[in-house]
């Protein structure tokens, strides 16, 4: 059971459940398009096209994690809410899933609820959360910002894999009894896994921006005061 | 896989189903893919007439078979999971070749298998014969929120601006005497994720200023909306397959 | 924002007006230290000075891409500020030919790329298209209009760029190096282009004569600051001045010989 | 590969010898229809030719870059193929500057991307200091080594670039458009460094007389080909050759004047 990934196919969670989540999705992704039409200014639409873009690339790279046992590919969820925040982070998250679907079959349409539920729903929510807590509490240098990222980005995966144990327990197409804690168990320590490798990656993303550009990570301009936001897009940052 | 190139599957070719505007086929593509799903996994027969509507669809926008079946190698991972479900599924059990099999495993293994191919042939005919530009246009059409479509303007841009400054930093070390194997040798992977995504950032912040410098203002001039849109008779022509899909799906859930 | 009355807008108004600009970059790089420069309408002023100068920022407040700095820009009146709507018509008038075509190109073909600008400004149709093909025949790029910018030589690239804002038929154009990389024909025929369009010309280039050849009058900026100011002859004759600043004429250029064909060119 | 048979390799062997390299892109553009192109040892050449003609198709080849069409090209008797050592071994000989800096420019600091080809050259310590700092005062960026080189002017950036080659002493230089978007100073100074070097030179350029004040010898490529080679005085001399390949002298230039001011640098 190698290659879960995250990306439900069609077929493997039965028609009722793929429905009822996708009538979930497509409430809280209206809800987050409300949100982010204040937080979507010029300087945030190319960051979030560049965040939709990079987890795009690197989902299509699947790495294999360690002895190549396990191969499993970036959620991003953990990036997207760091760089962008939650709301259009988890848009973000959702085009990228919306347009595998579409042309790769990468997840099945029919399954697309499950999808962005687990992974831009749950996946971008458990980050910003754990990200919104850990900056309060760790010090505000870089490695707290890399703490941070990593840990976000570690339990995210983790929650967001169990998504799919609780979707598969409600409609799994084939019963597999007692097994449902033994797939909860694989899920977790495959995703484990994967959380780290993509703790690592984050992090470093996170940490190489803030050093650079910290105007545009939005979980470190969330703690500034309001007034120090500006309009005017600036290559090079703003003053 | 590596390509990380956002046109990889577009296959450039003249045909009727090239021709159809984008958010017929998307619509179809959906509809069809629905109508697989709904199906009862014991009717067999069903499965084949899916398969033989792709396949028509196939000759018709001539994208090849021999592509088709290796692309569609994309879903192997769900297969792996397909064949665990054998041994994994509970209730009755046959044995098969000394092999204890549960019969609601192979089922299950069946239905994932059948659905999931299907499902992925179908964006592949959609992928083959719609660029990426395009499917965004579709989906505009179909009046999904602009946010959306803005976003994933930007990510068709940005990864295009991935790519080629991926490209650039390859070019830029082994001219200068070191020799990667992998992008990310610089400093270990993550150093180079972390370089080439500040690296492209700016330069798509740039690109984006000049365009907000020739008046773009969050969406994409009318004409290309305007242009080329879906009219009843595109409807009508587009929707004979997924009218087909749930005629068959209407008839095995009833015979079923 | 320093104390700076508006002027009134309309057609008195200069086309540019820039006063006291200062702007630092993020990382604490000080660009522009107290800019003065106003260009009347219709004028054609070329702007040099040594790398590093503060051209390249200078030019990117003209339509309010950098901006948040001291001073103020006046655009035709309308003063640079957060406004949208004045962004906007602002962008309408002023045309920026960028530094690097690669920042200018994005779209998949030269053809969509060129009717970019002109389709935001609400051309469409027939219109639109005769706009793209006229621009791209003016930079000889009309034969490769379905091709991608990215597989273009670098050379191509900048003419494609050039061919972007000449489309959209800016009151203002604002050029940065136009000539870099295009071959010597390219370069003549540009020069034959910007002299008969009716616009108000600025234009930032380390070439000299090209700048004697096209504008009357000519700025000097160095380290931020505008510190020479007068008719091109002029400022070009002043051996001194030009060293002060990095400048000097090219090998083998003859200011008679120049006059003369500047003579022959009307 | 076409039936050429390897040069001896060794002192004797020419610098860069090109034999009927054909290369087309991979969306079918056609850049190079059979180039033949020996530079001996310690040449100096110009590479002139309108945009588009294949002259950075050509330059992409000298290192294996690009490859794959078919003839062969041999640096110092070492013929560029696939083995990874052989290639190795051929981009340490070869330094190219890039037409655009931004493809040369990768690391965070200044100093860092200047380091970066010595080091892999196995430079280490006191001695990699040393010619970082050497490259850097060449080219009057000294003071900038510690900035993002993507924060730079681009005339800045394309100092850099060739400040990343010059660092790594290469015994075949090739520059694609060096003098572009560099100030006229830098620009002289830039030719003063190139005219000191003791190594084997080509240079592509658009500017006739840059390419006369460097290069004895020029070749124009167009269209794929080169189709003229021989001393750059002759050739710029030939307004009628010039002509038919979009090349032409500036305005303002008098080769009169150019001799003078060539025969008082020596
Ligand atoms: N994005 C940036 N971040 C920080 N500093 C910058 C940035 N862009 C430019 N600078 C600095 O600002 C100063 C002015 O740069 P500018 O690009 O305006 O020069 P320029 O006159 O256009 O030079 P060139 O002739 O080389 O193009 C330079 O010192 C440059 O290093
Ligand atoms: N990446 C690419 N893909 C496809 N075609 C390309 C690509 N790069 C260049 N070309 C085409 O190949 C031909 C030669 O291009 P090349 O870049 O070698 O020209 P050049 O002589 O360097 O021109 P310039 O003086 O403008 O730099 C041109 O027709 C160009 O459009
Ligand atoms: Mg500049
Ligand atoms: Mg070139």
């Amino acid at each position: 059971m190698e290659n879960l990934a995250m990306h439900i196919s069609n077929g493997i969670v039965n028609g009722p459940v793929a429905a009822a989540f996708g009538a979930l999705a497509l409430v809280a992704l209206a809800l987050c398009v409300f949100r982010s039409r204040q937080d979507l200014d010029d300087r945030l639409a190319p960051m979030a096209g560049l965040v939709a873009a990079f987890i795009f690339a690197v989902q299509m790279l699947n790495f294999p994690i360690f002895t190549g046992a396990v191969s499993g590919h970036l959620l991003g969820g953990a990036l997207a809410a760091v760089l962008v925040g939650p709301w259009v982070g988890a848009l973000c998250v959702a085009v990228v899933l919306i347009v595998q679907s579409l042309i790769f079959g990468d997840g099945g349409v029919a399954m697309l609820g499950l999808n962005i539920t687990n992974m831009a729903l749950i996946g971008v929510a458990v980050a910003y959360l754990l990200v919104a807590l850990l900056l309060r509490i760790l010090p505000r240098t870089v490695s707290g910002l890399a703490v941070t990222a990593f840990v976000a980005s570690v339990l995210s995966v983790l929650v967001a894999s169990q998504g799919f144990v609780l979707q598969y327990w409600l409609g799994g197409t084939t019963d597999v009894g007692n097994s449902i804690g033994g797939l909860a168990g694989t899920m977790a320590a495959a995703h484990l896994l994967i959380g780290v490798g993509e703790g690592l990656i984050t992090a470093t993303t996170v940490v190489t921006v803030a050093k650079v550009r910290p105007d545009l990570v939005y979980a470190l301009r969330s703690l500034r005061p309001l007034s120090t936001a500006r309009e005017f897009p600036v290559p090079g940052g703003a003053r | 896989m590596g390509a990380g190139h956002a046109h990889v599957l577009y296959r450039e070719r003249t045909s009727a189903v090239h021709r159809l505007p984008p958010e017929v086929k998307i619509a179809a593509m959906v509809v069809f893919t629905l109508a697989v799903v709904a199906t009862p996994r014991e009717a067999f027969w069903a499965f084949g007439g899916y398969l033989g509507l792709l396949l028509l669809v196939a000759a018709v926008s001539r994208v090849g078979l021999g592509w088709l079946a290796s692309r569609s190698l994309i879903e192997l991972p769900f297969v792996v999971f397909a064949f665990a479900l054998p041994f994994l599924g509970t209730g009755e059990q046959v044995t098969w070749l000394g092999l204890e099999l549960s019969v609601d495993g192979l089922y299950g293994g069946w239905n994932i298998l059948a659905k999931g191919t299907l499902g992925v042939l179908a964006s592949l005919l959609l992928a083959g014969t719609t660029t990426m530009r395009d499917l965004i246009l579709g989906l505009d059409r179909l009046h999904c929120p602009q946010i959306l479509t803005q976003i994933a303007t930007f990510m068709l841009r940005y990864l295009d601006v991935l790519v080629g400054e991926a490209r650039r930093m390859r070019v830029a070390r082994i001219s200068r005497g070191d020799d990667p194997r992998f992008l990310w040798q610089l400093r270990g992977f993550a150093a180079g994720v972390g370089a080439l995504f500040l690296r492209a950032f700016e330069r798509g912040e740039r690109v984006y200023l000049a365009m907000v410098s020739r008046g773009y203002q969050g969406r994409m001039p009318g004409v290309w909306l305007a242009t080329g849109a879906a009219t009843t008779r595109h409807w009508l022509v587009a929707a004979t397959v997924p009218l087909a899909a749930t005629g068959i799906a209407a008839a095995a859930v009833v015979l079923g | 924002m320093i104390g700076y009355v508006d002027t009134v807008p309309g057609a008195a108004a200069p086309s540019l007006d820039v006063r006291g600009v200062r702007f630092s970059y993020p990382d604490g790089q000080v660009a522009l230290r107290g800019v003065d420069l106003t260009v009347p309408r219709g004028e054609r002023v070329a702007l040099l000075g040594p790398n590093g100068a503060g051209k390249t920022t200078l030019v990117l407040h003209l339509n309010g891409i950098l901006a948040g700095g001291d001073g103020t820009v006046t655009v035709g009146g309308l003063t640079v500020d957060r406004d949208r709507n004045t962004l906007a018509e602002i962008r309408r008038r002023v045309g920026i030919v960028f530094q690097d075509p690669d920042d200018q190109l994005f779209l998949p073909t030269v053809a969509e790329d060129v009717a970019f600008g002109p389709a935001n400004l609400g051309l469409r149709g027939a219109e639109l298209a005769a706009r793209v093909t006229e621009a791209l025949d003016a930079v000889g790029m009309a034969e490769h209009r379905d091709r991608a910018p990215q597989h273009l030589s670098f050379g191509q690239r900048r003419r494609v760029a050039v061919a972007t804002v000449l489309a959209m038929r800016p009151e203002i154009l604002v050029l940065d190096e136009p000539s870099s990389n295009l071959d010597p024909a390219a370069r003549r025929e540009l020069a034959g282009i910007l002299r008969r369009l009716p616009v108000t010309l600025l234009m930032v280039t380390h070439d000299l004569p090209y700048a004697l050849e096209l504008c009357d009058r000519s700025v000097i900026l160095d380290t931020g600051r505008i510190v020479a100011d007068g008719a091109t002859a002029q400022l070009l004759a002043d051996g001194e001045l030009l060293a002060r600043h990095r400048l000097e004429l090219p090998y083998g250029f003859d200011p008679a010989v120049a006059a003369r064909q500047l003579a022959g060119n009307g």
